[in-house]
């Protein structure tokens, strides 16, 4: 199925934007804001608002129709699924673990963020879903924020994890990028990627973002502890071949 | 008890009222003596007239169109004469006229057979009619609690009644409880209604009796799915007010819009024929329950707000006066107002919460209608939006009763769907979050509120007496309302009004006086 | 100069859209939006916030950078030069017309919005600027809302109109470019648009816009009555030759 | 006098003032027995210490690593020493010590030499900073007629100074009336100050003296263009408080955040540390005139803002003791609290605003710094932009003195251009639409709001009471405060504290404590 944006007809392709040009505010700003726009691929583009920011700076808001569409049909996503609840998670780990698995997590590098990783480990939990250290049958370490790499694998080593769960919150410059991928070269050359379940997860992280970066799966905003603590045991279950 | 934070002058209030009283007196007594031809077409309507002939005329047309100057006798006398006569149907009937039986032409039977006849069908309307208000008593009452306060008020504009479907079921499941939907460009100066299922508007979608039917089919269903009762809204203005009244009734629409002057001021619409039409309309709004929304909101898109925001205050008062005499309860009148002030104003919302909480102690009964800021949006959807927020505070700390949510698009085009969801996610966000905000705040005595209500009022009160001295028909003509002048001969429709003769016959509006309590007197 | 939006570096090319997308709303949405975003030219893309709209529509708020930029340089706009005051206007007119200049407008076709012309028009003008009835060398014509084309032509005829002027706000279904093109068909047939001089204006309209349309030019938002008032002076006496 | 709506039982606001006095009695007496390394550093700065090695380490940090333990005895007494002993120029020991010469090791001269030659170097320091309070003090005079109310306080925070300048010159001239540049991640754990103009952080630009200095410069210069002063705020927080402070004061940076126990909860620095370090800086902050901003608002990122309001209130009246200790007067405390409260929570609004107002109630003369919604913040930044109207409302109808401005991708980026001017364009909407809002309402009397700052009013003296009665060391190890808890010998930098011998010296020290009479008694 061919599909484009709706604004109130069907394939009328609308679109709102905002920008800004580093170009002083004037009529010419406002036509370079309809070429450049234009130039995304807008067929009718209105300049319905702009303003200056400052010396040679404009602010536009432009609404614009485009033909351009996409085949709906050839969107895949490795969709993470439905979750088991608290009690699945922890019966399921009964019946095909048969002891208790042990998740350590962190938001590591120079990032302080512990609200993201404290919902998913911390007793209290999110919005009314406990979080993993209420799991009777997990073992939950939270070593809390700013972890380095190398201190996160030695704290896996030595608490036996069987699942490491990485947080990144800060996504400026793409600093999360650069140490999300450090940690897998460094999980890899201890030869320690393939024993370990290793999530990761934020605001701007998705499954998709994650496998790339060569984690096992990725979790974005709204994610539950339920929804972690699933596909742990299901990923285990699956890696141990008990399933 | 009124929970009152402004202070007004209750002898002020009722003085008021009292001039108001006047005012609309003698246009009482011209009403009285006429009839126009969209009132007899709505009469046949209720009594059964529907269809259209090989060009789109509607039935009721063609038979007010054959009768000529006889409707001064009251088109149903020669309807029902050509029924009895014709001895089937009414669709059969109908069918007939549309095929060119010229109904004018027939022997009269004996009147009262006809009486008879007209009072069956009178029944047989009212028992609908009836049914309709049992039906939205009964899932009014069962879904309440789901309701918003005020409730939440959504146009749908696409122009396509089938697009329209689609917004209006989105707008529904997102939180609105009521769906007015727009009528295009241009169907309030037509003398007639067209006919069928519409496709093509600009800016709206045309007002037919088919689309009613399909639009409340649709909102009664997505409804039921999430338990609440989505109230339908039309316009029941213009040329045709008292028909579209009739359509509304039979189809169980809730609201319609429908103001006494509008049609004059902003449509040029004869003001004669404005007078006698919005009163047999409201007569049927009246006893279908259904709830008028009047258009003060529009003096506003023409005058400054702060200026002339008495105008609003008086066209309400007038307002409320005509819909008394038409039998419609101050619970039925959504009277109009609008959060026009020019937001660069210093303590422009002061102005406008003095304003709305006025609007609400003068009218406490009322479920005023609040209209959003239209005029000074712009394309900054941003700062619309932040407007808004300010828009929906006020309406949920004055208790206003039914609140149209303002788009962030309102200077760019009619609603997307986006558009009325960020509408509608802002006004729950505000409902919420001050909902108790009314109750625990006083406004300060001899303070900004305070006294900007009390000059507003003042203005009022000496605006309608000036009025009720030289009479609403020469104020209008001297351009007291709107800042515009209305010639009382000139506009359109005046030739469709005629004078009633001593014989006039209408079964339906005979039993709407009766059946609502009106007191019109002999000639 | 190349151009690229401006978020907070020069050249990181960022912009936020907003749009719906006609599908339900689901993981498999959210990266539809990606891929939408990217076909538009973004290669980096964040779908910030989605929402379910109703059965099968979903909203999308996202962030993306691109790469594509404009030249700045080839830029060119018909601007409409520096006008003329009120009094410049009168003087203007004194000194090269020598007779007062006949200006008619209206809001044409279905639309009703005066607003607009009303406040090139009328004495009160808007935003303390004068109408044109109050210029004392511009003899001014309101027709109002609502004037076929026809009508306005037989208008412009009986009062000896030097210059025309339209108002179009609403442009739903593009009804404007419709109407505003029939008027100058119509002129022509008559042969009497080089007689006149045209001028199209309202919220949506721009010079570009009218020139295309075959308008002398077009007055956008925010137009003031002396700028319509200055142009067209100018244009009149350019077009006799004696300025 | 003071408008007060809450009516708030005044004894108890008295009492609550006395408990927080008692909670930080025993902590002054830990403190006046201790010096710290940043201390010294600090006071190596404001008599002439400055510039780094070829390692990039800044010279007062070569100077208190050579001393070790001896800076019991003050460091300024060595460098004074290495001064006369040198017999050049400041400039040119800084170099020297610099490329190595060990000062630790010299000879000491006469200590009457040595007070002398402090007293005149401190004397310099002075007069630079009373010169700049001269400047701030004339410029905000001449300007003042263009200053919002309340403030508007804006962010840079690109990583690059040059950058950082262009986005604060932007803001600058759309309205904002402070502007301040926020730190690179992880700057508050560095034990020492970097050096120069910086281009690479991240979140935020490096707090250096030669940022504040082309900062300031360039904010001078846009504020000369717009007829405004700027004010200039940064980051006296960490493990260089006094350092950064002494930098503030010698750049005219016109506010600091500075909190009397942020660090130890929020950044796990040692409490002795802490206490001992925030003193020292907030002398100077109180000599150089400038603005302290708390951080009470960090409460609420991990606390709910409704269950935990009564901690923010507690550390205010804590934070507030600490400074008068520091002879810091109200009018230069800039308290903090912020807007965070779920939206979805009903009546939320008048949670916030009982809460605002009841913080301008308890402390009158101070500039309460109000901060954005940030935690509920999501990726919908209409809702963000509609929360910021809000949350602007409350700010300007409770006379916030400082508002820093909500961002409407607070959850996405650090401030974009554009963002940054939609969120004053908001503020002034709002600020000049309810001007005189505050003015002309009263709180209804033992109504909701009343109710609740009532509740948190006491609760906040429950609380206040078991802090006394187990000291704030203790209060802080058992997780009283932001659910963390802080071991007293734990965190970072205690290594850095020593105590003071019976001859240290410190003419800075001393100087400040005369000139803004504080007694601190004995040993
Ligand atoms: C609270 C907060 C803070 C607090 C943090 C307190 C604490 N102890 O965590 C304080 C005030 C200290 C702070 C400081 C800073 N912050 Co901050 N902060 C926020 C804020 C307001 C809320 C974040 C939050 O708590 N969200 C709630 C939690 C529950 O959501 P979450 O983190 O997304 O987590 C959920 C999912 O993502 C997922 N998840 C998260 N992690 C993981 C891990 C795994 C394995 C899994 C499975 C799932 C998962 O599950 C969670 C539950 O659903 C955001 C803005 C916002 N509204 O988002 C800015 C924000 C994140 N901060 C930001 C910045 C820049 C900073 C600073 C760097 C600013 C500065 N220079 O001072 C500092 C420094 C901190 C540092 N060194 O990292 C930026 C980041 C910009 C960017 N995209 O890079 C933001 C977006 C604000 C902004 N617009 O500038 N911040
Ligand atoms: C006021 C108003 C009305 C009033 C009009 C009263 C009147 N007597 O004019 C009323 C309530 C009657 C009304 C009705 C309708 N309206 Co209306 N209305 C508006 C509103 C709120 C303001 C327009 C306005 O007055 N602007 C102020 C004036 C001064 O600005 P302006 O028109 O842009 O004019 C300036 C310039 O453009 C320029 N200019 C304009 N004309 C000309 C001509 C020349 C020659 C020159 C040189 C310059 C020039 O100079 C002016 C001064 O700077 C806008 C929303 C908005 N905020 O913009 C909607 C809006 C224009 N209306 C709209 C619609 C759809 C309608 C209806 C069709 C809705 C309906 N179905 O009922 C009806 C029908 C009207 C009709 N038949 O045309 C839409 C149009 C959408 C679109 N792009 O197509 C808008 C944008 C609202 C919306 N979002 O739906 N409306
Ligand atoms: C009472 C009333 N009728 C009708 C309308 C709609 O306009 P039209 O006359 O085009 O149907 C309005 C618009 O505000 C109104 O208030
Ligand atoms: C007092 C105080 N200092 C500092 C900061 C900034 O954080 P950092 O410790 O990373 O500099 C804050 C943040 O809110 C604060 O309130």
């Amino acid at each position: 199925m061919m599909i484009r944006p709706y604004g109130d007809t069907l394939n009328d392709g609308a679109i709102q934007l905002s920008f800004t040009l580093p170009v002083e505010h004037s009529v010419r700003a406002d036509e370079a804001a309809v070429v450049y726009a234009r130039k995304l691929g807008f067929k009718s583009v209105e300049v319905v608002h702009s303003h200056p920011l400052s010396k040679g700076f404009s602010f536009f808001v432009v609404y614009g129709k485009t033909e351009i569409s996409i085949d709906f049909d050839k969107i895949v996503v490795e969709e993470v699924e439905k979750s088991l609840d608290f009690y699945e998670v922890n019966d399921f780990i009964k019946q095909h673990i048969r002891r208790k698995v042990v998740v350590i997590g962190a938001c590591t590098g120079t990032d302080a963020h512990t609200v993201g990783i404290d919902a998913i480990l911390n007793m209290k939990g999110f919005n009314q879903h406990y979080g993993l250290e209420r799991y009777p049958m997990i073992e939950a370490h939270n070593l809390g924020a700013q972890v380095g790499n190398e201190e996160l694998i030695n704290q896996a080593i030595k608490l036996k994890a069987d699942a490491v769960l990485v947080s990144q919150i800060v996504t400026q410059k793409e600093v999360h990028i650069q140490n999300l991928t450090n940690f897998i070269e460094l999980l890899e050359a201890e030869g320690l990627r393939s024993k370990l379940i290793v999530v990761a997860g934020g605001p701007r992280i998705n499954n998709k973002l994650a496998l790339e970066l060569g984690y096992d799966a990725g979790f974005g905003r709204g994610t539950y502890p339920e929804d972690v603590a699933s596909y742990v045991v299901k990923k285990m279950v699956e890696r141990s071949g008990t399933a | 008890m009124l929970d009152s934070k402004l202070n007004l002058d209750i002898r002020k209030i009722a003085n008021a009222r009292e001039i108001s009283k006047q005012i609309t007196a003698p246009v009482q007594n011209y009403i009285k003596n006429h009839t126009t031809v969209t009132i007899e077409r709505a009469t046949l309507r209720m009594l059964g007239a529907d269809g259209v002939d090989t060009q789109d005329i509607p039935v009721p047309n063609i038979i007010v169109d054959l009768l000529g100057d006889k409707i001064s006798y009251g088109a149903a006398r020669y309807y029902i004469n050509a029924l009895i006569r014709s001895g089937g149907s009414i669709d059969e009937l109908n069918i007939k006229i549309a095929s060119g039986w010229d109904i004018a032409k027939l022997d009269m039977v004996d009147l009262s057979l006809i009486e008879a006849k007209g009072a069956e069908l009178t029944e047989l309307f009212a028992q609908k009619v009836k049914s309709n208000i049992r039906f939205r008593e009964k899932k009014t009452e069962e879904f309440k609690g789901k309701e918003n306060s005020p409730l939440l008020y959504l146009i749908v504009a696409t122009g396509n009644i089938y697009e329209d479907i689609k917004q209006a079921q989105a707008a529904a499941s997102q939180g609105a409880d009521i769906i007015a939907v727009i009528r295009s460009t241009g169907q309030s100066l037509l003398d007639f209604v067209p006919f069928g299922p519409t496709v093509e508007g600009f800016g709206g979608t045309y007002a037919t009796q088919e689309n009613f039917r399909i639009m409340r089919k649709a909102l009664d269903e997505t409804g039921e799915e999430i338990g609440k009762y989505i109230r339908l809204v039309n316009y029941c203005s213009g040329l045709c007010m008292p028909e579209i009244a009739a359509m509304g009734a039979m189809e169980r629409l809730d609201m319609m819009l429908n103001d006494s002057m509008y049609g004059i001021l902003f449509r040029d619409i004869n003001m004669y024929r404005t007078f006698v039409d919005q009163k047999f309309s409201r007569m049927i709004n009246a006893f279908a329950g259904i709830v008028i929304n009047t258009g003060e909101d529009n003096y506003l898109t023409t005058s400054d707000a702060y200026e002339k925001a008495y105008t609003v205050t008086a066209s309400q008062f007038i307002n409320e006066q005509f819909a008394f005499e038409s039998g419609l309860g101050s619970h039925l009148m959504g009277l109009g107002h609008a959060f026009e002030m020019n937001p660069e104003i210093k303590n422009g919302f002061l102005f406008e919460m003095a304003q709305a909480q006025m609007a609400h102690e003068l009218f406490p009964e009322s479920p005023l209608k609040y209209m959003p800021p239209t005029k000074y949006m712009t394309g900054d959807i941003f700062k619309g939006y932040a407007m808004n927020t300010l828009f929906n505070f006020i309406a949920k700390s004055t208790n206003q009763g039914i609140l149209l949510l303002g788009m962030l698009t309102e200077a760019i085009h009619t609603p997307y769907m986006q558009d009325r969801f960020l509408a509608i996610a802002n006004a729950k966000y505000v409902l919420n979050n001050i909902a108790d905000f009314a109750g625990d705040i006083e406004f300060k005595k001899d303070g900004i509120m305070q006294t900007r209500a009390r000059e507003v009022l003042d203005t009022t009160i000496q605006f309608l007496e000036e009025v009720n001295k030289i009479g609403l028909f020469d104020a209008i003509e001297n351009k007291m309302f709107a800042e515009v002048s209305r010639p009382k001969n000139g506009g359109k429709g005046l030739d469709g009004v005629a004078r009633k003769a001593e014989e006039y016959f209408n079964p339906v509006y005979s039993y709407l006086e009766k059946e609502l309590n009106i007191v019109t007197g002999g000639n």
